[in-house]
């Protein structure tokens, strides 16, 4: 038996709704016909009036969830592509992201976010929001690369009091396969070392997690060893485990699929010099995707993204200086 | 008679009226002293309005109020003493300093803290709705205040349409102050009344003289009923001017003599203690009497408020989350 | 007889409806076949509606068409073969395989190139209006099309209103096709007719079997000519359904017998057939022609793509700013 | 006669409306009022119909303005204030963002945003956005800290053919003066050294600029002379005067008013140390507001944002490593 990271985060909501009452799925297309990627499928049978049609309404779907969440639930808000939570940003970032701030009262919602390029995706259907989200203070960002992950962090998601923005990556949904479910996991704002390797260190996350290790495998039948972290949230991020990495290895390529100007990389690259700088062997470098629009047509995709040979050639650039 | 109308409640609805109204002359004093950090926004002219929402709520119900809404806020529970706290910053009031004047609540009871951003509130309340229904609850119901500016807005028209869909027990109540800041609603809407727009989204409609206090009183009883009985969303246009600038910086130039001659030009306040003196024969002495008392606890409060002090900046909890272990250093 | 009706144009609409068919038709086969990236929506059952507003708007008009406008683009003067190059992302196309599929548009042209977030063209297409009434621009109108679903956003709400407001030249068509991808209508608004929203806005309405073809093209004419003329903005409902699921990947199995059964589930490039011999005297060997004719023009159209190639990444220009110095290197 | 930073950008819409016809202001009670701020009065009687009002539709007043831009106009919208941008964010980095690189039509709108803290703003009324526009692909987005620059930059803005965010902060409103308004000017994209010195660079923008020189000026009495950059726009970021600047110094610190995920700062350090490593001294450090929302207490808001005295310790910090 396998299971897919799309299955993992299913097998996840259907967990949260068996255990917590208090928890449902509010989201367009998500009660019988089962999402629009099928991560509720069969859940809305199973689990009657918990798992709820939402009209084409992302300001008025989030809103009410906070409302709910102050009546003590935890909702799940699908919604149905990453690119459209712009409409409902206001609610996320204004009502949701300041409410325990300013009033002390928990706003337990999750957010899932299907993010990322997929081939033929294009401009509107691709995008990486998370750094975004994690720019505006009181909210958890998630951006899990494993079934593994998929699975644990968007239970202990919903179970956490705050909101959160779990940004789930659609180019891993039927793709990326585990044998099982996990068991135990790593608590959110804990980052995981993928892979050992004592040349460079790769911050990275989300679908870049594979293209990373892709890389890392390529280049060590050169004999160069890529370390590479799985940053899991970005928000928080864990500096501790990024900086003992950079202590071993003296290099670091921060690789993100989001726009260049700002965002994560920028962040784990200002945090790395400033705490440790003098870990430092070369100078940190970043890759990401080109600043533009993301493209339609997959010969320019593949070149806009990050991929394996783009990776590599970072690093030799890191490893030359 | 209608049992919203009866004496005890009618004196009731006026005693926060006219709360409301001392507790913002005295603020916008406070603020012309340069007390009080930020702007201010008054009720004057919507508390027959706003008092009314209050007194038909019970405590379980939830109640989104917005920055004209000081009679409301205070009939559903709050006290003058939250209200001047939250606007003079003390770390005692419900905000602690860190939020300011009108965007105050106490959500766990029900009451919630607007945003700015118009229209936001309304499908937090939808929420609210939909999880008591979740949880068993019977017979609640939910009010949102909005003016009539905020029905330009995208999030009025999602939430309004999210609750006929999902037949929640909302009350939308619209102020129509006739203005949006500067803005007369010939910018804003081009329907005749703001009512017309209840069957695009099918839900009742319900259109009140905001000046009139016992109308009020009877139309948000009527409204509020409707909903807990499962009649689905209510939507209640109420006509009134709005007796002041937008906030107090705003002089209010631009509203024209003819507005304030008509009969949405009428003071509440006023109105109520005729009917109150007319109908149910209250004296002039015992409306000079309640005035005094109010005056008296505003001043207590204040006096109280002074002496909490200014939050402390360097003992403060700078935090965003509950989960501490997840929160930044910063 | 109504000047739309005459065999002429009734025929060049058939025309294009049939264009649209067989184009999607075969844009359903390239997808099955892995010949596209990303997804194919198609317009069956929307012709008639669609094709109607390409119909009524001249060269100096704007159209914001929506995913199943495929009839209508054409109408508008787009060619197949810009759509097929916009599919199958030829560099050649007008969107040079930057954006694909429904997304393709020539603005400076006045024909609007869609975002996916629903609802967000019909502002765009009233900025185009007050700025050709600011450059004393005539006579224009501009039609902005969407489906049910998208009368359930922030973005639908504000732009009708806007315009209202304003007093736009817009006609805005509703294709309620029973279904926002698989949700059907009962969780996406309570009132009884989408049309009953017009009174809200203070806007005209028009309501229309959308799947006649004659009946669109009527209903369309007089909306258009009235905004013309100056009466504002035009709220046009279609009643029809979508003969195909909501992208080709979809097999829509959710929608009900019932539905196909009924008078809006019939298919309007049949019905449209059946009036053109009946009432145009159309012989059934001009159809069979047509119908040759046109998928001669798709084929062709769609080897001459094959021949374009595919963009190339590394010569192609990675700036998003005209602004060439501005740009910041990536 | 003097002007001030408020003065200075009713004058530049002025001037644009009176020599380009193309020009026009919509925006909430802009019109016979003059806007919350004033920054429009008098414009609607000098130019009747081109100062427009605009109901409360933040994403319909941003969606007509780029349909108006592909009709050849020029727009300037104004925006209450920054904070509510969000419920027409959408429009700005969907529709005017891309426009431009999908269909190679031009895009000429300008955004006024009344950006950043005030005594009393709150959570709602003093938001910094210019890191959220600025992660977005095909925006330029402009934060003047000066008068002159208040003047020229929006002459600019609404003359290229390029959506523009221009983030006018509050605070410099009424308090900033000038002799007189600028005869010509640095273009769009280059930075300024507003202040030279040779013991640390200190990079920042807007409001800033003016905590940064305050800080200059105490610590010069000390015999600590700060270089200030005042960046002018945060996208395109003009690293070569960067770069420039802290190879005379060998240390950086960035200051920003904005939360401290990613954003301006991150930016800044990440792209000195790609470029610049070797120049570096010490390790780079940033300075931002807290990150929470805004609070409403003056007390509380002065400790939020960075002002004068903890630049001036985090100046320290810098030269201590
Ligand atoms: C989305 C949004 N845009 C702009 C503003 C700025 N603003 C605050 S109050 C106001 C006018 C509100 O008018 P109305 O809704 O009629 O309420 P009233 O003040 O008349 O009670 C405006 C434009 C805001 N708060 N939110
Ligand atoms: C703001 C937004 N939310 C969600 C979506 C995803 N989505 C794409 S098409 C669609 C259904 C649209 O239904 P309708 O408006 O009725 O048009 P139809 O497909 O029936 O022609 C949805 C939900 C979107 N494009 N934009
Ligand atoms: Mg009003
Ligand atoms: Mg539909």
């Amino acid at each position: 038996m396998s299971v897919t990271y799309l299955e993992a985060i299913r097998e996840a909501q259907a967990y949260l709704l068996e255990h917590d009452s208090r928890v449902y799925i509010y989201g367009q297309d998500v009660g019988a016909f089962g999402g629009a990627f099928k991560a509720t499928k069969h859940l809305a049978n199973r689990f009657p009036g918990r798992v709820i049609d939402a009209p084409i309404s992302e300001d008025a779907m989030i809103g009410s969830a906070v409302g709910a969440a102050i009546e003590g639930m935890r909702p799940i808000i699908e919604i149905q592509f990453a690119d459209f939570s712009t409409v409902g940003l206001n609610q996320v970032v204004n009502q949701a992201a300041t409410l325990f701030w300013r009033t002390e009262t928990p706003c337990p919602i999750t957010l899932r976010l299907p993010s990322g390029g997929t081939s033929g995706g294009g401009p509107f259907h691709s995008q990486c929001l998370e750094s975004i989200y994690a720019h505006f203070p009181g909210l958890v960002v998630c951006t899990p690369a494993t079934v593994e992950d998929a699975y644990s962090m968007l239970i202990e998601s919903v179970t956490l009091d705050d909101p959160v923005i779990f940004c789930e990556h659609k180019y891993l949904y039927y793709h990326l396969k585990a044998e099982s479910l996990p068991k135990d996991a790593l608590p959110l704002g804990k980052a995981r070392i993928a892979r050992a390797g004592r040349d460079c260190t790769v911050v990275t996350y989300s679908a870049m997690l594979h293209e990373c290790l892709e890389a890392a495998e390529e280049m060590s039948a050169e004999g160069i060893e890529l370390e590479v972290v799985d940053l899991r949230t970005v928000k928080p991020l864990d500096t501790d485990t990024i900086i003992a990495s950079v202590a071993r290895t003296g290099r670091l390529l921060c690789a993100a699929e989001g726009w260049p100007w700002g965002g994560v990389n920028a962040e784990v690259i200002s945090r790395v010099v400033a705490e440790g700088f003098n870990l430092l062997d070369a100078p940190p470098q970043r890759i990401n995707a080109k600043d533009t629009p993301i493209p339609y047509h997959p010969k320019l995709w593949s070149v806009h993204r990050p991929a394996a040979a783009s990776i590599m050639a970072a690093v030799r650039n890191v490893l030359r200086s | 008679m209608n049992p919203i109308l009866d004496k005890a409640r009618v004196i009731k609805a006026y005693r926060w009226m006219l709360m409301a109204r001392l507790l913002d002359e005295r603020l916008a004093q406070l603020y012309r002293a340069g007390r009080i950090f930020g702007g201010v926004f008054l009720g004057k002219g919507q508390e027959a309005l706003s008092v009314s929402m209050g007194m038909v709520l019970n405590r379980q119900d939830v109640y989104a109020p917005l920055i004209r809404d000081g009679a409301g806020r205070l009939a559903f529970g709050e006290s003058a003493l939250d209200a001047l706290r939250t606007c003079m910053g003390s770390p005692m009031g419900p905000m602690r300093g860190r939020d300011g004047n009108v965007h105050r609540g106490r959500p766990k009871e029900g009451y919630l803290p607007m945003i700015s951003h118009l229209g936001a509130s309304i499908s937090v309340v939808n929420g609210a709705l939909m999880a008591k229904r979740m949880k068993g609850e019977k017979k609640f119901v939910g009010i949102a205040s909005i003016g009539d500016g905020a029905t330009s807005t995208g999030a009025f028209h999602e939430a309004i349409n999210q609750a006929a869909i999902e037949k929640l027990p909302l009350v939308l109540v619209v102020a129509n102050n006739q203005y949006a800041y500067s803005t007369p609603t010939s910018s804003q809407f081009a329907c005749q009344s703001l009512s017309q727009k209840a069957i695009g989204y099918g839900v009742s409609d319900h259109e009140v003289d905001g000046t009139s206090l016992t109308d009020c009183l009877k139309t948000m009883q009527d409204a509020t009923d409707r909903a807990r009985q499962g009649e689905g969303p209510q939507l209640v246009i109420a006509n009134l001017l709005r007796l002041c600038g937008h906030g107090e910086h705003d002089d209010a130039h631009y509203i024209t003599p003819e507005l304030k001659a008509s009969s949405v030009g009428a003071d509440c306040l006023k109105l109520a203690e005729n009917t109150l003196q007319s109908d149910y024969h209250i004296s002039k002495e015992s409306l000079e009497i309640w005035k005094e008392e109010t005056v008296l606890e505003i001043n207590q409060s204040i006096e109280q408020v002074q002496r909490e002090g200014a939050p402390d900046p360097y003992h403060h909890s700078w935090k965003s989350l509950i989960s501490r272990e997840l929160c930044e250093h910063s």
